[in-house]
């Protein structure tokens, strides 16, 4: 090992994408890949292969997949279009990383269990989460409003980075189970800074815990690059941890597919962890709060559109004939009817009782909240009824 | 006199630039603070003006800018950290509470950390979880930080200022549904009162409330809405939540009496309990009611459809002082 | 009846180990509490009988004990997770008040995550910086923890097993330097009071002591004292300390009007602030003086050689007592 | 990159200093090294080459770390001695980390600046501390006795990884002030897995900040052996967050000394961080309060014991003629002065005086801490003298 071993090699090649030399290892149809970057569907929509990360999907899984990319995109069009009606506080759209998110969750299993961010409404949708409950935290009626464990997706984690902990230790208890289940932890580019995500990439490989660590590296976190957070291609954290990382096209969705079932299916037979890149683009705002113009150019939006993960896929459907007017039209018909449900449901999803503050606080009671409630509530008591209105 | 009208937000952008073009040494550092300029604005301009070497976007990681920033004070700088949210502090826990609160103590004076932390807090702006939490109590029961929080912008120019020149680390908890209140700010002549003094806020005479942050102005309303009926109240403006300028507010209770203590924190230990305590022993003799206090359910932050009923308004402050006036 | 006498630590490691027989889901994690069964022995022996797959040596990291302890219990497990020391739980802080405390609310309670921390907290063992903290108020304050402090062998035994098999997460802080105290325990007879109520430890009737965890011992001697000097001092051990038994205190000050708050924690937003804020609300009318606090000073806990100083001992809690019945 | 990667692979490859294989890269007389591990002196005493640590120490040279190696071993056995006598409440041994300790101290320059954990007091003495200041935290009566700009050697910090982060820091300031010195950052095996410091990695290879991270793996973290840290060798983190890692055989004084050497050069001319691993062990208990026999087997500190670093230096000194009688009984007189000063110094440390306890709590002064000042002085005043006694 020299000073200027491989670490320091590496850090001078900055994450991209857009290497140019064909991959020695590819077998076929290896057109313009990065060599560090598993594909098997181009921009253009030709299939290419790969040597480690076989996967025939049959015309039904295709556009099963393309259905959910489509579905979840106009899912995430029509919340959006909600906050900006005042229906929604805010809203963190996904759009761009339908493929890392659908392609990822095809690969689960009913019993694995998944910890998300804040932005995964295509892995919900997957889960078999109501899109409608996902919308709860934004209206600002919850802060979650879905039981975890009736599809085995977690809430959404807010403070960056805590949820991968989580899943760590839900995989050692699922080891200590002697089941086979796995389970999936999404982070962002953001988070592979946080402590707590170095922490769980520990806990994971020391206990062999049987967990995923899928990034989803959208090149941005708020208005900060990936490079503000890393110097090297953030799948290449795994290695100094002792478990293995893999760069995946974000935007491909069969590639996502098949290396997070790779990856499961590693965990599964108790091999452990390992980190999968999802690389991909944030193409819209952080959320609706954020105005990106304020930091990147449009050009780099506009290069990312050519790699839309729904256009390819459409491309290869149509090219392989796999997608006639009535299938097309078919899902044009579920997604305006997915949206018009979405709307009706957020337009008269009631506002919380105020005694919802003092509910679940402690699972075996506690006298403070006791006491709090009812004084809250003889307060309110107090009030003549035109006094209550002035409140 | 030279006052201008400025939004609290925009003084404390206008504090941040005087205070580097004042000291090379001054740096601001957080997530987002650079180019974006902060998700509240608070930082805008000032990478484009003092270039990326001293306004520095970071990792994002809480622990890390913290933490960094003491190398840095170690250094000879005076780094004014941005925590994006009050609900995001917390992995920065660790930094501030064992190193940066205790390592001037523990090197016996021979350094200086000379640390701000500003942290935008408390609710009412109807935002997620983790973005409306008031967690000063969490800070001010440590030693070695000073802890203040400004409720109008000429506070905010001036005691962001000074919290920079001070040599001790502050946590400056900032308002952030005041943001866009505006009033005057006089750049040019440095106030009366130091960091740390609380400020009468309106005069009265049957009870005092205090307050800080965003509560002054909810009770200074509460006070006006109070005259209608006939009542005078006084509004003591604390300022400083670690340490408390109990003199002041002892000098209030004396002369009214009654005291009620209004935050957005949770009551339970929350900063009203040091207030009323201490006040209760200081003028035992003097006060005719209990000190109450009015502020957030031993809960957490509700989601945003129900903070107006979570956050104290003027009616909870006023049946307090209701209720201390009927003992 | 089978009481037996035994240490405070030995009532502890028992506990765990019944609750460890009792169900399999019961896990302890943490920095040396295998092999070596903790630096203070509490698991000792315990991954011998129950395994490597049931008492965990954890990596040194405090965030991922409680983070991975969290996923656990959301597995269906029941982690009891140690922090080697007070002052160590600060990395693992974030965990604590932003997933273990809120998960429950923020599921709506369809998770519950049964954690608890035990953390050997407080002073008088002569130790290095860090070892010696009382870092309760900054736990208490958060809404969704549950905080107890038991002081002697009966207590530590049932508290510890109430408290494995709460739903709630509990912050179990353990009085080390009473780790070598010895007591009765009965471990076939649940007792009476539930985990957090109170317990008068002595009957008075001339004024209030009120601690938990170290300090009860140091009351009872207090008042022990007192009474040579013809005082009659109630104690009560809080046991609780989020949340607090007040109806215990308020009938026993009730009683004596006059209450004094010791622990080992800076006074300035410890506990006691809430007691006497609370306490004075709801006494007012019973109060002959005002509720004074004994405690830590508003400064890090000081080197080994000034802990005596440092501690609130027996004259300091007289003193308070003397003040109180002053007035 | 593939499933299977690197990663997996080192993985398997647990942590050791025992391999048989000689390294192709080494010159000559590499015997028995293991090609992971940099080497310059063998445990036998011979001077093996490294193709990229070459290193020709003069004869005063290796003559002052002989002497270091010592004096530091006589005044930690002192210490623990005068723990053993009542007068230190508790004493960290670095005993068998001589080696590391010194090597790496002796490549700094005045300017440079170290921040310990609490074991480094070899470190200490090459940096000019008097031995005597490192006892008061131990004895308790100060948290750390010396000023840390005297001689750019920060306080002993306890809460493990926290050092990490305030040498980035530091670091980074270094650079904005354009000099060319460089930071240390002295962390332990255990301390590896606190998410400080890999957030400290992350902000070093960020910011590209002049800081080396010298990590002394002593193989444990009180009862916890290396493993339960990390499932690859420590050095092998480094190159997922972009800098180099190079493992040194840390009782080989002559190798710390180089690639420290090496690793500040780098940082000083602009190229960043570096991990140092300095492989070692600690031979004695974790501290005085410690009992090692509870989970570790004699054999294992015996197999170590013959890997000394002090005897191995000696061994070349003798074989080479470098020492003299005079010259090792000049040392031995030394260091019987050192320990009697060291003696002398710590029976007679006075007491802090009680009012010690507000002092310094902060810079600029506190109205609370002036009040509680006064109402502790009041109350000591209210005695009279005989009942202060029995206070
Ligand atoms: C601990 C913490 N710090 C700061 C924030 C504020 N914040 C919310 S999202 C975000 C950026 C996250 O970036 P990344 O991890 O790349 O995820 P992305 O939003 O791109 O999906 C930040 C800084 C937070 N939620 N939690
Ligand atoms: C945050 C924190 N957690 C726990 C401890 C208790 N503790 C002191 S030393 C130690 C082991 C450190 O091991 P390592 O980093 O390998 O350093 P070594 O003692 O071997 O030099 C532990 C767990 C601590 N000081 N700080
Ligand atoms: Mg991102
Ligand atoms: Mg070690």
């Amino acid at each position: 090992m020299t000073v200027e071993g491989t670490a320091a090699r590496s850090a001078t090649r900055r994450s991209g994408g857009t290497g140019k030399r064909a991959s020695a290892a590819r077998k076929k149809k290896a057109a313009s890949g990065d060599p560090e970057l598993v594909q098997l569907l181009t921009p253009e929509g030709e299939r290419v292969e790969h040597p480690d990360y076989a996967f025939d999907p049959t015309p039904d899984e295709l556009r099963g997949l393309y259905r959910d990319m489509l579905l979840t995109r106009r899912f995430d069009a029509e919340a959006t279009a909600l906050q900006r009606q005042g229906e929604l506080g805010l809203w963190a759209s996904l759009l761009g990383q339908e493929a890392a998110q659908i392609g990822s969750a095809r690969a689960l299993r009913d019993d694995d269990y998944v910890f998300p961010t804040y932005r995964e409404h295509g892995v919900a949708w997957v889960r078999g989460v109501d899109p409608t409950n996902l919308l709860g935290m934004f209206r600002g009626v919850n802060h979650g409003g879905w039981d975890p464990n009736s599809n085995n997706f977690h809430l959404y984690t807010i403070v960056i980075g805590s949820q991968t902990l989580h899943a760590t230790g839900y995989a050692m208890g699922v080891a200590k189970d002697g089941a086979d289940s796995a389970v999936v932890a999404y982070f962002g580019d953001g988070a592979s800074s946080q402590g707590d995500v170095a922490e769980a990439f520990t806990f994971a490989a020391v206990y062999n815990a049987p967990v995923v660590f899928f990034c989803q590296n959208n090149q941005w976190a708020i208005s900060e690059p990936t490079e503000r957070q890393s110097r090297v291609p953030i799948y290449q954290r795994a290695a100094g941890f002792g478990f293995p990382g893999v760069r995946v096209d974000g935007n491909d969705v069969l590639a996502c597919l098949a290396v997070t079932k790779a990856a499961l299916e590693r965990a599964r037979s108790g091999q452990g962890p390992m980190l999968v890149e999802a690389f991909t683009y944030r193409m819209g705002a952080h959320t609706t709060s954020d105005d990106p113009t304020k930091y990147r150019r449009d050009e780099e939006r506009e290069a990312w559109e050519v790699k839309d993960p729904i256009l390819r896929l459409r491309t290869l459907l149509e090219k392989e004939k796999l997608a006639d007017k009535e299938f097309l039209d078919s899902i044009d018909e579920e997604s305006d009817a997915l949206a018009k449900r979405v709307r009706d449901a957020v337009r008269t999803m009631p506002n919380p009782d105020t005694t919802a503050i003092f509910e679940h606080v402690y699972a075996d009671g506690n006298a403070l909240v006791d006491e709090e409630r009812a004084q809250y509530a003889a307060y309110l008591e107090s009030f003549e009824p035109e006094e209550g209105e002035q409140s | 006199m030279t006052a201008t009208r400025m939004p609290l937000a925009k003084a404390l952008n206008e504090s941040l630039r005087k205070a580097m073009e004042d000291d090379p040494k001054v740096l601001v550092m957080g997530e987002d603070v650079g180019k974006l300029g902060g998700v509240f604005r608070i930082t805008d301009g000032l990478q484009k003006d003092f270039g990326e070497e001293r306004v520095i976007d970071t990792p994002l990681a809480e622990s890390g800018i913290i933490g960094t920033a003491i190398g840095l004070a170690l250094r000879g700088y005076r780094p004014v950290a941005e925590i994006q949210f009050d609900g995001f502090v917390f992995p920065a826990y660790d930094q501030i509470v064992t190193q940066l609160a205790k390592m001037h103590a523990r090197a016996l004076g021979k350094v200086k950390v000379p640390v701000v932390i500003r942290i935008p807090y408390a609710g009412g702006i109807g935002a997620v979880e983790h973005h409306s939490e008031s967690p000063e109590a969490l800070f001010a029961h440590v030693a070695g930080l000073k802890c203040v929080s400004p409720s109008n912008s000429s506070d905010a120019y001036w005691m962001l200022r000074q919290a920079i020149e001070s040599d001790d680390p502050v946590i400056f908890f900032e308002p952030k549904r005041r943001y866009w209140d505006k009033g005057e700010v006089d750049t040019s002549t440095v106030p009366g009162p130091g960091l740390h003094s609380a400020r009468i806020a309106r005069e009265g005479t049957d009870a005092t409330l205090a307050a800080y942050g965003p509560m002054v102005k909810t009770c200074l309303e509460a006070a006006a809405a109070a005259e209608e009926e006939g009542r005078s109240l006084e509004v003591v403006d604390l300022r400083s939540i670690s340490p408390v300028d109990f003199d002041t507010v002892q000098r209030s209770v004396e002369k009214t009496r009654r005291l009620v203590v209004v935050h957005e924190a949770p009551v339970f230990l929350g900063a009203g309990a040091e207030i009323a305590a201490r006040i209760t022993e200081r003028c035992f003799y003097h006060l005719e009611a209990p000190v109450l206090r009015v502020g957030g359910f031993h809960a957490p932050y509700p989601p945003a459809r129900l903070e107006d009923e979570y956050l104290p308004g003027l009616d909870r402050v006023l049946d307090a002082v209701d209720r201390a006036l009927a003992y």
